[in-house]
C-alpha cells in the first residue's frame, strides 16, 4: 500500500510525547538572534507515530521474510537471543566515562569477546572500536601506514588490491594515503602472481585480500602470494567480509595475514539494521599492537579487573568516539558462546555446502555462465552474459523478477570482473526447501528470458512499487521534505 | 553448538551425494594442506546457559537507573520513548540490509528519507545523508570534506570540543595531509574571535560546535561563520540536535555543513555505541558531489507512483573506489531510523519542551552547584557544566561513589588549564532528589 | 501468501532447540507401560521456526495495523511502554511462592493498582484473581450468591438480566448456580423499569447491568433501577466492559452499584492478545469484602510491608490458581499513572466524542437507521435492516466489505434487541481522519448495495483468503492436525 | 497526562461544532445530575516518571536469576528460548482480539489451530480448545462437563493435588452442585486404588495428576482410568506436559478428558499469570457439545482454498447465553501461542530431552538432599521432591534465604500428616552451583 510521509500526516496541535516538567522553573533566556525561528517538524499522536512505522517495516525485506542471498553481505539468521540479551538495562544504561569499577562486567564482555577473535583469526591483539567494516579497513590500513613510517620507511605508500575486492579496500587505502595499485585476477579468478610479483617494489606498504575472495573461490596461493608480499617488505592485509566460508576451520593469522578486520555483522550473525550498525574489529599480529587505536580493554590477572587501557605509545589515534558498537559486540559474543568450537566450524561447513549445491544445481542452465573454477566457498558468482547476449535481459531484470517469486535478489554487477555478475552467497541459516526454490526461480527466469523476454524486463510486477527509477533520482535530486515541498510549490516536481 | 541455526545440518549426505560429493571436506579440497585447524575455544552452550551467563555478567554493570550519574561530556541519557524501541526491532527493519532492491525496501528507504528530512528541517539544510558512524566521524568527514571543496589542506577548529572528537579527527584527516589549528577560548569558554582571525587564511573549513564541550551555548556563532567565509573558508558547525527547539538552524546561523550526534535522539547510551553521524550540507553541486556516504532519494517507479532509492551513488566507494569521496559502507541506518521515529514522536512542540526542560534544568543545577563548588564559566549552559573544586578532584569522585553517586567527567587529564575540574551533566532525566543527594554529599567532602 | 501448517514444514532430523545437558547422568528408568511411544511433533530449526510465526504475523490485523472499531471490546492503542515495564525481569523471573519479603516490589503494585481500581470505581475493596472478564464476573456473582447465604437467604436464586446484556452475563450467572430473569429493554433502549418492578421478588439476587449498556446508551434512570433492586434485597453487579465511555467522570459505586468487574485488557490499554490474556479485577462495597477470593494484598503501614491476606473468613475460595495475571496487572498499573485523573477523564471524553463523531456524521444514511436514542457513549449500534431488506446485503456482508478496505469490522449482530446491528466503537485513540475514512467506506458501501449488492455479498476480494465457510467448519470440525491427516488419509477431506 | 494517545484531543472543539454540540458536556446530558464527580487521583505523569518508578519497584523483586530458588508446587521456573517471546510480541498478534473476522485473522487462527494441533499430538487426542485460563480452571470445567455429559453430580480427586487446584474446583462446582470426593494415597505418595474403588460408585468423572502434586509418577494410572470407566465414569486426566516426551500420552492411557498447563511452554513464570489451560477431548459427539471455550476449525474459503475460523460456537456464551458450556470468552490466546511456538521449537527431539534431563536433575538432586534431609515418599520424581526435615522447615528457610538460596514450598499448612516437609524443585535451568550452595547451607542448619 502507499504510505504518506510522516509529514504529510501531520495535524497542528497533535503531540505525541510527555516530558517530565523541569525541576525547577527558572527562566533562562537564548540571545535573540540565535533563538529559534521555525521549526516545521510534524505533529502526530503517539499511536499514529505507531501505526505509520508498523506500515513502514510491514513494506520491508528482512531475514525473518525469507532467503537473503545478497553476495558478500553474509545475510545469516539473526538469532534473537542475541536482541534479548542485548536488551539487558547493562547494556542500554551504562555511561563510557563511567568509573572502571562500575562497568566491570562491559569491559568483560569486551575482553572476552577479543579472546575469542583472537584465536578465530590467529591474530594475538583486536581493537573493537571500529564501527563497520570499511571503518576497520581504515583502521588496519591506518596501522599499516603507522608501522612503515616508525621503521623509517616513508616510501612505503602503495597499496595492492585485487581487482575483485570489495570497493571500500581501494576507498580506504586512498583515505590513509595510500596509492592503489590494482592487481589483476588470472582465468582461475585467483590474484595472478606473475602480476603480483611485477607489482610489489620497496614501495609496497601491502597487500589487501579477502580470502575466499568476492568470486567465492579459495586463493590457494595464499601461502606464495603471503611469501611475495612480504619479501618485499609489505603486509598482508585481510578482508574479513568472507570469514564466514572459513571460520573455525582456518585462520588468517595461518595463511600469512598481518592485520586483519571481522565484520561482527556479517560473521557473528547480529543484524545489519537496514544498512547498520556493524561492527569492525581490527585484530594485528604482535608486531602491529603497539599501533592500534585506544582504548584498548586490557584484565589485571591478579586483581581480576578489566581496565580501559591507554597506554598504547605509537597507537593511530581513534577511528571512531568511544569503544565501539557495544551493543553490536554483546550480540556477537553472545552468538559465539551459543556456537562454540564446533558450532562455528559447523556453520562455516554449511555455508559452504549451500553455495556449492546451489552452484551445481544451477550450472550448465541455459543463460547462466559459471566462470572461473567450479569449486564456491561461501558464494558464487554467475554471469548473466549468456542470457544478455541472447535475450537482452540483464542481470539486473533477473534480479527484480527474483521480487516477483517474493525472493531477495543476489549482489549484482559485483565483483566487476564477471559481466553481469550475479553474486550469491545463501549462508548456513536456509534450507534445503529454500535452496532448491531459488534455483528454480533462477531457472524459470531463464526460460522466461528465452521466452517472453519483455516480462523479465519490466519485472518487478507483484511488488508494492514497480521498477523504481534511479536515474530520475539522480537527475533531479529530492533528498528531504523541505526540498521536496519546495519543488513542488514551484511546480517542478509531480510526485 | 549452535546446530538448531542450521536446517541442512541434517541433510549433509544427502546434499553432498546429490552433488556428487563424498564428505564435506572435499569442498575444502583446495585449501593447502595443513592450514585447516582445530582450534582452541570453548565448546558451544545452550542458549538459557549464555543467556545465564551474559545477564551476569551484565548484571555487574551499575545502571543509571541503579546510581544517580552527572555524567555528559558527549554522552547523555536522555529517555527513550518504549515505542521507538518496539518498532526499531521489527525484523523487517532490524534485520535488513542496505536496500539494494528498491522494489522490496520501501519501508526502511522511506524511513531514512524521513530521517534526511527531519534532520533537514532540524539543521535547516536541504541535503542530508543518511548517517555517519558517529559525530566525531562526521566531523572528521567534514573535515575531508572541506579541503577536497576548497583544494586547502587546513581546518580550523576550536579547543573547547572533546577529546574523542580530536583524536578521531587526526587520524582522519592524516592521509589526506590536512593540518589541523587550534583555537583557544576566551574568558567565556567560547572560541576566541579574534585568535580565530589570525588563523582563519587558508583555512579549508572553520568548525565551532553548538553548545561546545563545556556545555556552553557560543553566543557569537554568526560571527565565526563570517569570518571563515571572509576567508573562503567553508563553516562547519557541529552541534547537538536536542538543542534545536531552542537555539536557531545552524543552516539559518550561514552554516555550509553541519555535523552531529543524531544518537541522541531515540537511542540509550550503550556505553558509547552505536552512535549515528548527523552530515548535512547546502544546495549547491560542488557540495554535493563531494559528500560522503549514503543518500536517499525521492523518485517514482514505472507506473509514476512515488519511491524511494539510494540515489548519488556515483560519489561511493562501490563505483568510485579509491576516488570515492569516503570509504563508508555500513553505515548507521537503524540508529538513524530510531532517531527519526524519537523526533516524529517529539514534534516541534516536544522538542522545544525538552530543549527548555533541559535549559532549565541545567541552570537549577548551576544554581545548587554553586553552592558548593565553583562554576568556571559564565553564559548559558545546556547539559554540561564545568565545575571547579578546591581539592582534587578524584577524592570527590571517590566520596561520591562511595555513596552510589557517580560525579562528572574529569577535565584536568585533558584541560590542565582548568584545574581540578570536571564536567557535570543533567538532562531532562536528571531526578530531583539526584541533585539533592549529590549537594549533600559534596557540601560534606566539597 | 499461503503459510503452510508447521507441521507440512517439518523434515526429519531438524533441530531448533538448545538445553543444557543433565547435571549428572544418571540413568532414571520410566516403567515400560508409560513410557512414550509414538510424538509426531514438528522438526524445524530456529530460523524456520521464526520465519514462520513471522509470516502469519503478518497475516493477521492488530490495532497498530489502523481503525479497529469492535464495539464492547474497547480497542485503543496499546501504549509500548506498558510492555516495556512488563519485560522487566522483576516481572517474568518470580515464582509466586516467594518468601513475601523477596517480592515487595510485585505486592507493592498490585496494592497500588487496587488503591487506584477503588477511586475509579468507588469500591471498597478489589481482588485482582479473575483472568478475564467472564472470570470477574463468575467472581462477582459468587459473592452475590455468598452473600445471601451467608444471610440464610437461600431462596434468592433469581439473576436478572436485561436482553441487551453481554452473553457472558447469563452465562456466569448461570454457572453460580442462579436461573437468569431476562428483563426487556423499552424504546429508549434502556432497561424497561415496569418490567423490572415486575421481575423482583424475594427471589431476586441481583442484577447484572452494564452502563452505558451494550447500545452505547446511559442507563439515566440508573438511580431508580438500584432503588427497585436494592428495596427487593437484590445486589446491583456492574459489568464494566464499557467503563471506558465514563472512566474518570463517574463511578459505578455512586450509581448504586455493589459488586464491578472490570475488564483490563479493554478500558485500561493492556493487548488483547488475540483473544487473551486478559483481567477482569472483581471490586465490592465494604459489605461484600469478606465473601472475595483469596489471598488479598495487605499493607502494613507500620511496618512499610505488603503482604498476602488469606484470612478471609466468608471467601468464595479461589477462580483462578495464585494471584492472577500480573504481567497484566503491571501493563494497566503503568498506564493509570501515565494518564492520571485528568488523563482518564480526557480519554473518555474524547471515546464518547467520537462514537458521536461517527454517530452524527453516518445517520440519515440511506439503508442505515439509528434505532433508540441518538446521544451515545463510547458506542452506537446501528441496523442494517433498511439495506437487507431493500437490497439484500446484510449486517455480515458489511462487515466483509469493509475488509476490503484495509478496515477492521465492527461486532455484528450484538446485542441481539438489534436486527442486522454494526456496533462500532472507535475509542479514543483513533484520528478523525480514521474516522472520516470509515464513515466514508460505511456511506460507499451503502452506495454499492443499491447500485452493485453482489460485490458486496461476495465480499471481501482484497484480502489473503476469501469469505470464510464456518458452516462447512461446524459440519465436519477438523480440530487438529492429527484429525486432518486422518481425514486426509482416507479422502473424506480436500483442503 | 496521556494527551499523547488522544489525536482527536486537539479537535475537540472542531468536532464538537461539526456535529452541532457545544461542548463536551453536552454528550453526557442524559447523565443524572451530580453523578459526574471529580476523582481523587494523583496526576499523570511523564512516561519516564513511570518508567523509573516502575522499575524502582520491579528491582526490589528478588528473581530467581539473582537467588536460586528451589520453588516448583505447580509454577516452574523453565528457559523460554528469545524468539518465542519476540514473536508473540509483534503487534499484529499482540494487539489484535479474538479473530471475529477470519478474513483478516488467518495468523492468529492458523497459529491456534496449530496450538491445538501440538498440543493433541502431546496429549494423544483429537479434540483441543484454544485455551482455558490455567490448569486449575480446566480442572474445574472438566468437573463441570463430566457432570453435564453423564448427568451425574460426583466427581473423584486424589488428595495430592494442589491446594491451589482444590480451591478453585470448589469454587467452580459450587453452583452446579457437584460434590467433590478425594481419594487418599498411598505409602508411595500415590493414588491409592483400593480406596478409589470405594468412592467411585456414582461418580461424574475420576481425576488423576501426571506427576501428581508431590512431583512423582503416578505409576498406576492406567488402573484408574479402568475404574472410573468401570463405573461408567469419565477418566480426566491433569498433566504437567513437560513430562510427555518421556511418559505415554495420557489419551493413549485412556483419559476422555485431559487438562493440564500450557503456559510451561513459552512462557515464563511472571509471579503466577498469565496461564493457560490444556483442554483435550476425545472424538465423541457428545464429549464434544459439551465443551467449553473456543476452538479453532479448518474450512475452505470462498476459493476452495484452506482457510481456519472459529467454530463449534453454539455452545458459547455469546450464542447460548444462560445455557452455555461456559461463561469464558476471552481465553488465553496468546499464552497459548506462545506455548506452540515452544513446543514447535522443541520438536519430538527437544521434548524427550528436555524430560530426560529434568528426570536426571531430580534424581540427581534426590540423591543429593538425601545425604542431609529425608526424602518423603519412594517412587519416581519429575521436578518436585517432597522433604522432611528434623528441624521445623521456616528455620530451616530463614537459613536458607540468608544465604541468598529460596528453599522449597511449606507442605505442613496444607499436608499436616507430612510433617516438617517442603516441597523441592528442579528443572533443566537448575544450575549444578545452586545445588552445591543449597547442599552446604542445610549441611550446616539442617
Amino acid at each position: 500500500w502507499d504510505e504518506p510521509l510522516i509529514f504529510e500526516l501531520s495535524r497542528p496541535g497533535r503531540i505525541g510525547y510527555t516530558l517530565p516538567k523541569p525541576i525547577e522553573d527558572i527562566e533562562v533566556q537564548i540571545p535573540e538572534k540565535l533563538r529559534r525561528k521555525r521549526l516545521d517538524l510534524p505533529e502526530l499522536s503517539e499511536p499514529e507515530v505507531v501505526k505509520h512505522y508498523t506500515r513502514l517495516s510491514e513494506m520491508n525485506y528482512g531475514v525473518d521474510s525469507g532467503i537473503y542471498p545478497l553476495g558478500s553481505c553474509t545475510m545469516k539468521y539473526n538469532p534473537k537471543i542475541n536482541e534479548e540479551v542485548a536488551g539487558h538495562p547493562g547494556v542500554a544504561y551504562i555511561h563510557p566515562y563511567q568509573d572502571e569499577r562500575t562497568v566491570q562486567g562491559a569491559l568483560k564482555i569486551m575482553w572476552e569477546l577479543e579472546q575469542w577473535l583472537r584465536e578465530i583469526t590467529g591474530m594475538d591483539r583486536f581493537t573493537l572500536q571500529p564501527a563497520a567494516g570499511a571503518n576497520g579497513e581504515f583502521t588496519g590500513v591506518m596501522i599499516i601506514r603507522a608501522y612503515h613510517l616508525d621503521r623509517g620507511e616513508t616510501q612505503r605508500k602503495e597499496m595492492l588490491v585485487p581487482d575483485s575486492a570489495h570497493g571500500t579496500n581501494p576507498a580506504s587505502a586512498a583515505m590513509a594515503g595510500f596509492k592503489v595499485i590494482e592487481i589483476p585476477s588470472n582465468d582461475n579468478g585467483t590474484v595472478d602472481l606473475e602480476a603480483l610479483e611485477n607489482a610489489v617494489s620497496e614501495k609496497t606498504a601491502g597487500l589487501m585480500l579477502t580470502n575466499p575472495n568476492t568470486l567465492g573461490i579459495f586463493e590457494d596461493e595464499i601461502g606464495e602470494i603471503a611469501k611475495i608480499v612480504h619479501k618485499a617488505g609489505g603486509l598482508l592485509y585481510y578482508d574479513g567480509a568472507n570469514l564466514n566460508a572459513v571460520l573455525g576451520k582456518i585462520r588468517p593469522g595461518d595463511m600469512g595475514f598481518d592485520v586483519v578486520h571481522l565484520n561482527l555483522h556479517k560473521t557473528f550473525s547480529t543484524p545489519h539494521g537496514g544498512g547498520g550498525p556493524g561492527s569492525g574489529p581490527v585484530g594485528v599480529k604482535d608486531s602491529l599492537k603497539d599501533y592500534l587505536p585506544v582504548p584498548l580493554v586490557g584484565y589485571d590477572e591478579k586483581t581480576g579487573r578489566y581496565y580501559l587501557d591507554y597506554d598504547v605509545p605509537k597507537s593511530i589515534g581513534k577511528v571512531k568516539e568511544l569503544y565501539g558498537n557495544f551493543a553490536v559486540i554483546v550480540r556477537a559474543l553472545t552468538y559465539l558462546k551459543i556456537m562454540g568450537r564446533d558450532g562455528l566450524k559447523e556453520a562455516s561447513e554449511i555455508a559452504v555446502l549451500n553455495a556449492n549445491y546451489l552452484t551445481q544445481k544451477l550450472k550448465g542452465t541455459r543463460g547462466y555462465e559459471l566462470p572461473h573454477k567450479e569449486l564456491r566457498k561461501h558464494e558464487v558468482v554467475f554471469s548473466a552474459e549468456p542470457m544478455k547476449k541472447e535475450t537482452g535481459v540483464k542481470a539486473l531484470d533477473i534480479a527484480k523478477r527474483l521480487l516477483d517469486f517474493g525472493l531477495h535478489a543476489p549482489t549484482i554487477y559485483f565483483p566487476l570482473i564477471v559481466h553481469e555478475a550475479l553474486m550469491i552467497e545463501p549462508t548456513e541459516t536456509v534450507s534445503k526447501e529454500e535452496l532448491d526454490a531459488y534455483i528454480e526461480a533462477l531457472k524459470r527466469i531463464g526460460e522466461e528470458a528465452y521466452n517472453n523476454p519483455e516480462l523479465v524486463k519490466s519485472a518487478p510486477h507483484n511488488t508494492a512499487v514497480k521498477r523504481v527509477d534511479d536515474v530520475l533520482a539522480a537527475k533531479r535530486p529530492i533528498i528531504t521534505w523541505r526540498m521536496y515541498k519546495e519543488l513542488k510549490e514551484r511546480g517542478e516536481v509531480d510526485i | 553448538m549452535g546446530r538448531h541455526y542450521l536446517p541442512n545440518s541434517a541433510h549433509r549426505n544427502e546434499m553432498l551425494k546429490d552433488m556428487g560429493f563424498s564428505s564435506i571436506e572435499d569442498l575444502f579440497s583446495d585449501v593447502p594442506k595443513g592450514m585447516v585447524k582445530k582450534f582452541n575455544l570453548p565448546e558451544g552452550k545452550s542458549e538459557y546457559e549464555v543467556f545465564f551467563e551474559m545477564n551476569e555478567a551484565l548484571s555487574k554493570n551499575k545502571t543509571v537507573l541503579e546510581m544517580p550519574s552527572f555524567l555528559g561530556a558527549g554522552t547523555y541519557f536522555h529517555y527513550i520513548p518504549a515505542h521507538v524501541k518496539y518498532l526499531i526491532e521489527r525484523s523487517e527493519f532490524l534485520t535488513a540490509y542496505t536496500p539494494y532492491q528498491p522494489e522490496i525496501s520501501q519501508g526502511m528507504l522511506q524511513a531514512l528519507f524521513e530521517y534526511q528530512s527531519l534532520i533537514g528541517e532540524l539543521v535547516g539544510l536541504p541535503i542530508v545523508n543518511s548517517s555517519m558512524y558517529d559525530w566525531g566521524t562526521a566531523m572528521a568527514e567534514a573535515a575531508l570534506m572541506s579541503a577536497r571543496v576548497t583544494r586547502r589542506n587546513k581546518f580550523v577548529v576550536p579547543r573547547n570540543i572533546s577529546p574523542e572528537k580530536k583524536m578521531v579527527l587526526h587520524t582522519y584527516v592524516f592521509g589526506a595531509g590536512i593540518e589541523i589549528e587550534y583555537v583557544d577560548w576566551n574568558e567565556n569558554g567560547q572560541i576566541d574571535l579574534e585568535k580565530l582571525k589570525e588563523k582563519v587564511e587558508g583555512a579549508a573549513g572553520v568548525y565551532v560546535e553548538m553548545p561546545n564541550f563545556f556545555g556552553l551555548i557560543e553566543e557569537e556563532i554568526q560571527a565565526v561563520g563570517e569570518i571563515a567565509h571572509d576567508a573562503k573558508a567553508l563553516f562547519v558547525v557541529g552541534v547537538d540536535p536536542t538543542i534545536l527547539g531552542i537555539v536557531e538552524a545552524p543552516g539559518e546561523l550561514g552554516a555550509d555543513i553541519v555535523v552531529g550526534e543524531a544518537a541522541y535522539f531515540g537511542n540509550p547510551m550503550n556505553f558509547g555505541g552505536p552512535r549515528a553521524g548527523i552530515f548535512a550540507i547546502r544546495d549547491d553541486k560542488k557540495l554535493i558531489r563531494q559528500m560522503p556516504g549514503r543518500i536517499i532519494g525521492m523518485t517514482k517507479d514505472a507506473d509514476g507512483k512515488r519511491a524511494f532509492v539510494m540515489t548519488l551513488q556515483t560519489r561511493e566507494q562501490h563505483i568510485r573506489r579509491a576516488k570515492a569521496t569516503s570509504n563508508i559502507c555500513s553505515n548507521e541506518a537503524l540508529v538513524a531510523v530510531a532517531a527519526a521515529i524519537h523526533l516524529a514522536t517529539l514534534g516541534p512542540k516536544g522538542l522545544r519542551e525538552l530543549g527548555e526542560t533541559i535549559l532549565r534544568n541545567t541552570a537549577y543545577f548551576k544554581k545548587r552547584i554553586g553552592e558548593v563548588a565553583e562554576v568556571v564559566f559564565e553564559g548559558i549552559n545546556f547539559k554540561d557544566v564545568p565545575v571547579r573544586f578546591e581539592r582534587p578532584y578524584p577524592e570527590i569522585h571517590e566520596a561520591l561513589l562511595a555513596k552510589n553517586i557517580h560525579g562528572g567527567y574529569y577535565l584536568k587529564p585533558h584541560f590542565q588549564e582548568l584545574g581540578e575540574s570536571a564536567l557535570f551533566a543533567v538532562t531532562e532525566t536528571t531526578r530531583t532528589e539526584w541533585v539533592g543527594a549529590l549537594i549533600e554529599v559534596l557540601r560534606e567532602v566539597a
